[in-house]
């Protein structure tokens, strides 16, 4: 365990230097992108006086790097900087965005979870079978419609033509929470393409798994036929699986632009937007910083499960 | 047996019965008319040549064949459950999962019964209980590691105490003893004739004509998937009827051991060398071998299981990267993994896995698998790579189609005779091998251990290291090393040893087994 | 067994029906598609238009004709390629016993995940301005840490295995190992993997061409048809449905394909319960000597 | 002046005092502010519109309508006009004076800040401007501007209370009253009731913000919302005359164009300037683009607005003519690259459409697809031939913003002196009648040898809940009228 406990320490490290990367990395592509925050304000009205005078305006006439170095040195006393559009402390932004795209990704995460695993684990029993046949074909099928296309069908049809459920959550703002209705919907659409391919993938894991020895030998000794597939086979399969669930949690965190601006839910995802076209660099940066630590979180999680489950991958010669 | 007999009177009716069975792979026979009785609280044991059909007959009562098997007759178990220890025990542990999951699991479906807050301490204490039967003494500590951090011996420990756990009425023991020492082999044998004595039937699988003669209650002989001839042991040993009985009884002689050829005896180089060995799994140091020279000839380690063998021979073969100290080769320092080994260093150091199937690929033919070695470690063309491999397997009983198939369809110990020949062909200068004759009958272990004589004579500077818990086997060696609980404790001439022990654990490996009843059931001396 | 045979060959031959019509399609519809009209109004049913016009007033089942060839390349480049660099990086960090290297292989491409794949793409695809096949060959870039941390994983437990200790012995050459054991013991879930990979693939081409990126805004490709026509997906829903329902069926009848070709790999074990003996022997003889050969007691 | 929804009047009867009326923009995220200078996107204007007041503001046809000026003045020379205030207070009790006005003003003009109004207010000289007493300001100008109203109700040129710096509660003179308000989610406004224009019927106010169309679309069909803007044409025409929603097109709101560079090959010579005029087939690009909801251009500026050509003969496409043209201009097998981007409804449409058109008379047009985020300012200098669009504003913004030599966004390079002569005519002229000849000559040389080639005039959709009445129906975006919710009442 100490092996693993001085790994964990070293990720987290390392993470630090991939979050300083990432930020990098943002800020250089922002700075190479065409037109900047004055630009993209002067918008179909470029007047080359103005836009010089709101570049003045933003300090956006300083050198890069001394943009760079300035906002690094705020970022060291937890300083994530400000808006150049409107002033206001990025980490406001940030805090605002954050609430609700926590509060979606956890409920999403909630049911894709046992969704997807019980879906994987019941066509893998069956397989070839029926029932895996249809799982398999549906979560194909479904897989591959977009979600915006799903998320318009599914308002028109739940929430316009029958009426069972708010189509958005506009001007529910802040407190969705408040209102649990609104975001049926739009956890249905968010869980929608995450439960096919985590799904697909804990199928093939476990059909790989069901058929090994050490899983026929748990069941010649009576082991529950639930326990044996989610005890003694899916820890088997978890590995990729794990993986594909990291990488989704780091969608649904990070960017969910898609179904944040259907639903008009004010999240992460249309900060994110709203920077980008507005060339909004610090709170591009602050986001980074958010996205990125984010990200080593998840994948250090994900290698964790990868790392328990491939107990032997230790000891390689 | 007469107490057995005395205990199971009561209980005479049978559990579990095959009636002649047939199974049929692709036209061939591997079983073929087997009938068999097992009876509450006795022992049968099905003895016969690596190949015979053992297996397939065993795990024909839990229902088990081969696929695409064709299979007539009868087979009839009463009870459900079968416990059962298989061959290759290594495969029904679940790798990602510490031993203790399976255990838990067993022991929890006969624990409903009782209430809720009184089942953990139910689960524990049965768990804890089945390791002891099982013989594991620190049970406690190995139950929270995985399949892999355990050696071979407590792997097939684990299996076996998983199987009395359950509770079966019936036990199919497929080579129990396998890979364990002297001392311990002695213990499962008693703890099988306890659960004999319990009212267990117990088909017994195995090699090991010690353990069978003085536990079995009725042997069967099959040859070539037919039982040739069945009887009471002592019947059995006494006049054996079929010619094929009798060459399977036969008590092998001491190999004399293979002195290097020609004149040259003294000077003797060492080949291998161990300097200053500490080992370690993750932190905690297992092996200590302060200094270790490993001549020309024969040389033979033995220990208790858990010892530190597998893990020795996993160091000098580069497969065991963290230790401290220093592997020679002919006086050169060798790289620790055999990843940074050249060609030459490979082949010049070869060992055979413990885990014969799980050193395989599934996917090819053994064939092309143990021609490998001759390609990538001796340039041999691909044509003439194949026909070395055929020769040497040939040569190791292992003929034509046999080879052209998958592990899967080969017997246990088919497989660990394919592993040897995997390695030979790589022409080593130094080869290890890990349990390689436990799998085997004494008349395929008498005739590999003839062709490893060979080998020693034909070469005399090949240094060959057997890892073994069979006296018959270390007969082979000229030199011995004997650890125990990780240390070097007594290393030497093999007479001298044989001879004149310093230390209680070589004196207690290398006597002669008493009879298994008759042993004091104390603690075992073992840490 | 024998069960299970005709539903075998069933799968196979239901994969490749899915699988034919988007690729007939892409390989052959432009040949069919004939000279454009004029534009008509956009999003009308009939008038002539066999599927009605799209958001430009154009045929759209000529669109369709059209549309299928860059998907269908750039999708499975893209994915291919992905893998391509993939699938040896994510061996190699699980067979590496160098936890450095690993490392040194590993994090540097979790940078590129901390990134929205399509910020990524927008911004890389702003400053460099690539063309389809660059657009391609971007999407296969956002596509490999993902794509290499899912092999790693996958390849982790197969890495660790004895038999490549064994073969390591052998001498036997990186990429055997890799590809002819390691990989091959995680083909299922590689495939599961890549299948929905080159879902994914696809949309993220299309989102590109939409926000400007690669595929003109405009271009004949089902992909980006889906996703310009949405507007008036319930005026003229045969503008999306068409080219969905294609792509579907592309990714469908791939997946299909994996699946079949995979089914009854691992049957082994599982067939190894099946056979009963339920009839008493047939009296048969011994028939003959097994190819055993006894060796000379 | 006054409420122009007449027509509504009739079927929602009387109107009826109270209720919320909750209105769905696009909107900026957490950028957005109250700050009515710093007023960009179309969320930033109603809400300011609804807060504050100008001096002025445009009517349906663009001309300027008094709002908090009562009267305005010129001298002989047109260049000091004296503004009469009327009586109106702010939210706070306090009245409006000359001295908010010129605070306000100064604000906008602050060379420190770049707001969006300064580039109006530029003629004025404020430092010479003074007020003469609590409701009359006297401003100065720098040169003759005889349509100094229309400066009054620049974009942005919002009247606050003298000092405001803050707008996180903000005081206006507006028909409502601040409530609250959070960046990029929504605001609440309730009547103000000593509103100097009558107090709204409404009794709240509410904007939400939700980007996709939709989302607004679904939100108004779901009644979340009674009030949509910013609707597809593709929506108008699924949901018009259904009977659940009321659709509602505001005409000639947007201008659709493709800018020719008039300083450069090809487009120095008038003569391609021409044929591609003849080239557009802008029927078919009003189908197309626009999903029909428009009204085909006739290469000019302001459809329906004050002093616009309409006696101008409609141009056609004529294949064989440009192609004549073409090859006097010995620009036969011309190839051009057409700058688009997905910076605007219809801009990749008409791209792809004209591409087509062209193709047939031997043109090759080669589309571009430009940066979304800066493709304003790299069209303004650099390129050929690109898509353009403008909203709504009066002909001499246009013409001052767009077509002088000094103008500063002049996106056709349109540099002529005499041109420029032309307009300080037309600025000198007091009589209306005199100024509309000026501007009636301007447009006719543009309409012969322009660089815009203004195909299109887009309708803007919106979309109310069928209890929503006196949402007036003519007026442009940006205009009094659009977005302007004290008339409205709800039954
Ligand atoms: N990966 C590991 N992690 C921790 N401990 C381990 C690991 N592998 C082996 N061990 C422990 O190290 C000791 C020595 O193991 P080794 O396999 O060398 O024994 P051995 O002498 O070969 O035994 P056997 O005769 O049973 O095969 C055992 O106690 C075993 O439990
Ligand atoms: N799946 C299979 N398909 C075809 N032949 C098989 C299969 N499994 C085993 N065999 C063959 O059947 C014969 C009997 O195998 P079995 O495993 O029963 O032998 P065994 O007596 O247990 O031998 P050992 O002592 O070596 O374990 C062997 O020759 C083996 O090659
Ligand atoms: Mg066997
Ligand atoms: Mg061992």
């Amino acid at each position: 365990m100490t092996g693993l406990r001085s790994w964990l320490l070293r990720r987290l490290l390392l993470g630090a230097g991939q979050t300083a990367a990432v930020v990098l990395l943002v800020f250089a592509l922002t700075e190479a992108l065409p037109g900047d925050a004055a630009v993209a304000l002067a918008g179909d009205q470029p007047d080359p006086a103005r836009i010089a005078a709101l570049r003045e305006a933003m300090h956006l006439d300083r050198p890069a790097a001394e943009r760079f170095g300035a906002w690094a040195a705020g970022l060291l006393h937890g300083d994530l900087g400000s808006s150049l559009v409107s002033g206001r402390p990025v980490s406001s932004y940030l805090a605002d965005g954050f609430g609700p795209t926590l509060l979606l990704a956890a409920l999403t995460l909630l049911l894709l979870v046992p969704l997807a695993g019980g879906l994987g684990v019941l066509a893998a029993r069956y397989e070839g079978r029926l029932v895996d046949r249809l799982i398999s074909a549906v979560t194909l099928a479904v897989y591959a419609v977009p979600e915006f296309a799903f998320g318009v069908l599914l308002v028109t049809v739940v929430a316009l033509h029958l009426g069972w459920l708010p189509p958005t959550a506009v001007g529910y703002g802040g407190e969705l929470l408040a209102h649990p209705a609104v975001l049926v919907l739009p956890v249905l659409v968010l869980l929608s393409r995450p439960v096919c391919s985590l799904a697909r993938l804990v199928r093939a894991g476990m059909i790989d798994a069901l058929a090994a020895p050490y899983i026929a030998h748990a069941r010649r000794y009576g082991i529950p036929g639930v326990r044996i597939r989610y005890a003694h086979a899916l820890p088997n399969a978890l590995a990729p699986a794990a993986q594909q669930l990291a990488r989704t949690v780091d969608w649904l965190l990070c960017g969910v632009i898609v179904v944040e601006a259907l639903f008009v839910i004010p999240g992460l995802g249309t900060v994110l937007m709203n920077a980008v076209a507005e060339r909004d660099v610090p709170v591009l940066q602050g986001l980074a910083v958010v996205f990125a630590g984010t990200a080593v979180v998840l994948n250090l999680a994900a290698d964790t499960v990868v790392f328990r489950c491939t107990p032997r991958a230790g000891v390689v010669a | 047996m007469g107490e057995a007999h005395a205990v199971t009177a009561n209980t005479e009716n049978e559990t579990a019965r095959i009636q002649d069975l047939r199974v049929e792979v692709g036209g061939r026979a591997l079983v073929d008319g087997v009938s068999l009785r097992l009876a509450p609280g006795r022992i049968t044991a099905l003895i016969g040549a690596s190949g015979s059909g053992k297996t397939t007959t065993g795990r024909a009562l839990l229902h088990e064949y081969p696929p695409g098997a064709t299979v007539t007759g009868e087979v009839r178990v009463p009870d459900a459950l079968v416990g059962y220890v298989p061959q290759d025990p290594a495969t029904v542990l679940n790798p990602a999962r510490p031993v203790a999951a399976l255990l838990q699991d067993i022991a929890r479906t006969q624990v409903r019964h009782l209430p809720r807050r009184a089942r953990r301490p139910a689960v524990r204490e049965r768990v804890l209980r089945a390791l002891a039967r099982a013989r594991i003494p620190d049970g406690d500590t190995l139950l929270h590691r995985y399949p892999h951090q355990l050696s071979g011996g407590q792997q097939q420990r684990m299996v076996l105490a998983q199987a009395l756990l359950t509770g079966a009425g019936t036990l199919v023991a497929d080579e129990p003893t396998t890979g364990q020492d002297a001392l311990t082999k002695q213990q499962i044998a008693r703890q099988l004739a306890a659960v004999a004595r319990q009212g267990i039937a117990v088909l017994l699988l195995s090699h090991d004509l010690e353990v069978v003669r003085s536990l079995a209650d009725e042997v069967h002989v099959l040859c070539a998937g037919r039982i040739v001839e069945s009887g009471p042991p002592e019947q059995l040993w006494r006049s054996p009827r079929h010619s094929w009985t009798r060459a399977l009884l036969t008590r092998t002689e001491p190999a004399e051991p293979a002195e290097p050829a020609g004149i040259a005896a003294p000077p003797r180089d060492t080949v291998l060398q161990v300097r200053g060995l500490t080992a370690r799994h993750g932190t905690s140091p297992v092996l200590h071998v302060p200094e270790l020279r490993l001549p020309p000839g024969c040389s033979a380690v033995m220990g208790r299981s858990g010892s530190g063998k597998t893990t020795l021979a996993r160091c000098l073969a580069g497969l065991h990267r963290t230790y401290d100290g220093q592997v020679l080769l002919d006086g050169a320092v060798l790289p620790r993994s055999l990843r940074d080994r050249t060609r030459e260093q490979l082949a010049a150091v070869q060992y055979v896995f413990q885990d014969a199937r799980a050193a395989f690929d599934a996917h090819r033919p053994v064939l092309d698998q143990v021609a490998r070695s001759a390609i990538r470690l001796r340039h041999r063309p691909r044509p003439q790579a194949t026909a070395d491999a055929e020769r040497t397997l040939r040569s190791l009983g292992l003929a034509g189609d046999l080879v052209r198939r998958t592990p899967a369809e080969l017997s246990g110990g088919e497989l660990q005779r394919a592993a040897l020949a995997r390695a030979l062909l790589a022409r080593p200068r130094v080869l290890i091998c890990d349990e390689i004759t436990s799998g085997l009958d004494t008349v395929t272990r008498r005739s590999l251990l003839t062709h490893l004589d060979g080998l020693l004579r034909a070469d005399p500077d090949l240094s060959l290291v057997l890892i073994t818990h069979g006296r018959d086997t270390a007969a082979l060696a000229t030199d011995l090393a004997v650890l125990d609980a990780g240390r070097l404790v007594e290393q030497g001439p093999a007479d001298r040893l044989r001879t004149a022990p310093r230390h209680a654990l070589t004196a207690a490996l290398l006597q002669t087994a008493p009879d298994p009843r008759s042993l004091p059931d104390g603690p075992v001396p073992h840490r | 067994m024998t069960r299970r045979g005709p539903g075998r060959a069933g799968r196979w031959a239901c994969a490749l029906a899915i699988l034919a019509v988007p690729l007939l399609l892409a390989l052959f519809g432009p040949l069919f598609a004939g000279e454009p009209g004029p534009h008509a109004a956009s999003f009308t049913a009939g008038g002539g238009h066999l599927a009605g016009t799209d958001f430009v007033g154009r045929d759209v089942w000529r669109q369709v004709l059209l549309g299928g060839r860059p998907v269908v390349v750039a999708a499975l480049a893209a994915t291919a390629l992905a893998y391509a660099v993939a699938l040896p990086l994510g061996l190699f960090s699980a067979l590496t016993h160098r936890r450095w290297l690993d490392e040194l292989l590993m994090r540097p491409l979790d940078v590129l995940l901390a990134v929205p794949s399509l910020l990524l793409i927008l911004l890389v695809a702003a400053v460099i301005r690539p063309g389809a096949a660059g657009i391609a060959l971007l999407v296969a870039l956002v596509n490999i840490p993902d794509a290499a941390r899912a092999v790693r994983a996958a390849a982790a437990e197969a890495a660790s295995r004895p038999v490549v200790e064994a073969l390591r012995m052998q001498g036997e050459s990186w990429a055997r190992t890799a590809l002819g054991h390691v990989a091959r013991s995680a083909l299922r879930t590689l495939a599961a993997d890549a299948g929905v990979r080159l879902t994914g693939v696809l949309y993220l081409v299309a989102t590109a061409a939409f926000l400007g990126v690669g595929a003109a805004p405009d271009a004949a490709d089902w992909a980006v048809m889906v996703d310009r026509n949405r507007t008036g997906m319930f005026v003229q829903p045969w503008a999306v449905a068409l080219p969905a329902l294609l792509i579907v069926a592309l990714t469908m009848g791939t997946n299909l394909l994996f699946d079949a070709a995979l089914t009854g790999r691992a049957r082994g074990a599982r067939a190894a319960r099946e056979p009963r003996p339920d009839h008493p022997p047939a009296d048969d003889p011994y028939p003959g000597p097994s190819r055993w050969e006894k060796p000379t007691p | 002046t006054g409420p122009a929804a007449s027509g509504d009047a009739a079927a929602g009867g009387r109107p009826r005092r109270g209720g919320r009326l909750r209105a769905a923009f696009a909107g900026g995220g957490a950028n957005e502010t109250l700050d009515p200078h710093q007023a960009n996107l179309f969320a930033d204007v109603a809400r300011a519109k609804a807060l504050f007041d100008k001096l002025a503001d445009f009517g349906a046809d663009l001309s300027a309508r008094p709002r908090l000026a009562a009267s305005w003045e010129p001298n002989a020379g047109l260049d000091r006009w004296t503004v009469r205030l009327r009586k109106a207070s702010f939210h706070n009790g306090k009245p409006v004076t000359a001295r908010d006005v010129l605070y306000s003003y100064r604000r906008i003009a602050d060379p420190e800040k770049a707001f969006r109004a300064k580039a109006s207010l530029e003629p004025l000289d404020l430092t010479a401007s003074r007020a003469v007493d609590e409701r009359t300001v006297a401003f100065v100008l720098k040169r003759p501007t005889a349509e100094f109203p229309n400066l009054l109700a620049a974009f942005g040129a919002y009247i606050v209370p003298d000092g405001t710096k803050d707008f996180t509660a903000p005081v206006g003179s507006g028909p409502f009253r601040f409530v609250s308000f959070a960046p990029g989610r929504s605001a609440v406004f309730r009547r103000h009731d000593d509103y100097w224009d009558g107090p709204p019927h409404l009794e709240h106010l509410e904007f939400l913000v939700a980007n996709e169309e939709s989302a607004r679309l679904n939100a108004l069909l779901g009644g979340q919302v009674e009030y949509a803007h910013e609707l597809t044409p593709t929506t108008a025409r699924t949901h018009e005359g259904k009977g659940q929603i009321e659709i509602i097109r505001l005409r000639n709101s947007a201008m659709q164009a493709f800018a020719m560079k008039t300083d450069r090959p090809p487009f120095d010579d008038r003569r391609v300037r021409e044929a591609f005029f003849l080239l557009a087939d802008r029927k078919e690009l009003v189908q197309g683009a626009l999903s029909g909801a428009g009204e085909i251009g006739n290469d000019l500026f302001g459809k329906g607005y004050q002093f616009y050509a309409d006696d101008l003969p409609q141009r056609t496409p004529d294949l064989d003519r440009a192609r004549h043209l073409l090859k006097q201009a010995g620009a036969d097998g011309l190839r051009v690259t057409l700058d688009t981007s997905a910076v605007a409804a219809g801009f990749t449409e008409s791209a792809a459409i004209f591409r087509d058109q062209a193709a047939k008379a031997g043109v090759r047009v080669k589309v571009a697809m430009g940066s979304k985020d800066s493709y304003w300012q790299d069209t303004l200098d650099s390129g050929t031939l690109c898509c353009y669009r403008s909203g709504a504003m009066p002909l001499e913004s246009h013409v001052s913003q767009r077509l002088l030599t000094a103008s500063t966004t002049n996106a056709t390079q349109w540099r002529h002196k005499d041109f420029d002569a032309l307009y300080q005519q037309a600025q000198s002229t007091r009589n209306t009648k005199d100024r509309a000849a000026v501007y009636a000559r301007m447009q006719r040389r543009l309409y012969a040898e322009g660089g815009f080639l203004v195909w299109g005039f887009a309708d803007w959709i919106l979309g109310t809940a069928r209890t929503v009445h006196g949402v007036d129906r003519r007026a442009p975006a940006n205009t009094l009228d659009w977005a302007r919710f004290d008339k409205v009442w709800l039954a």
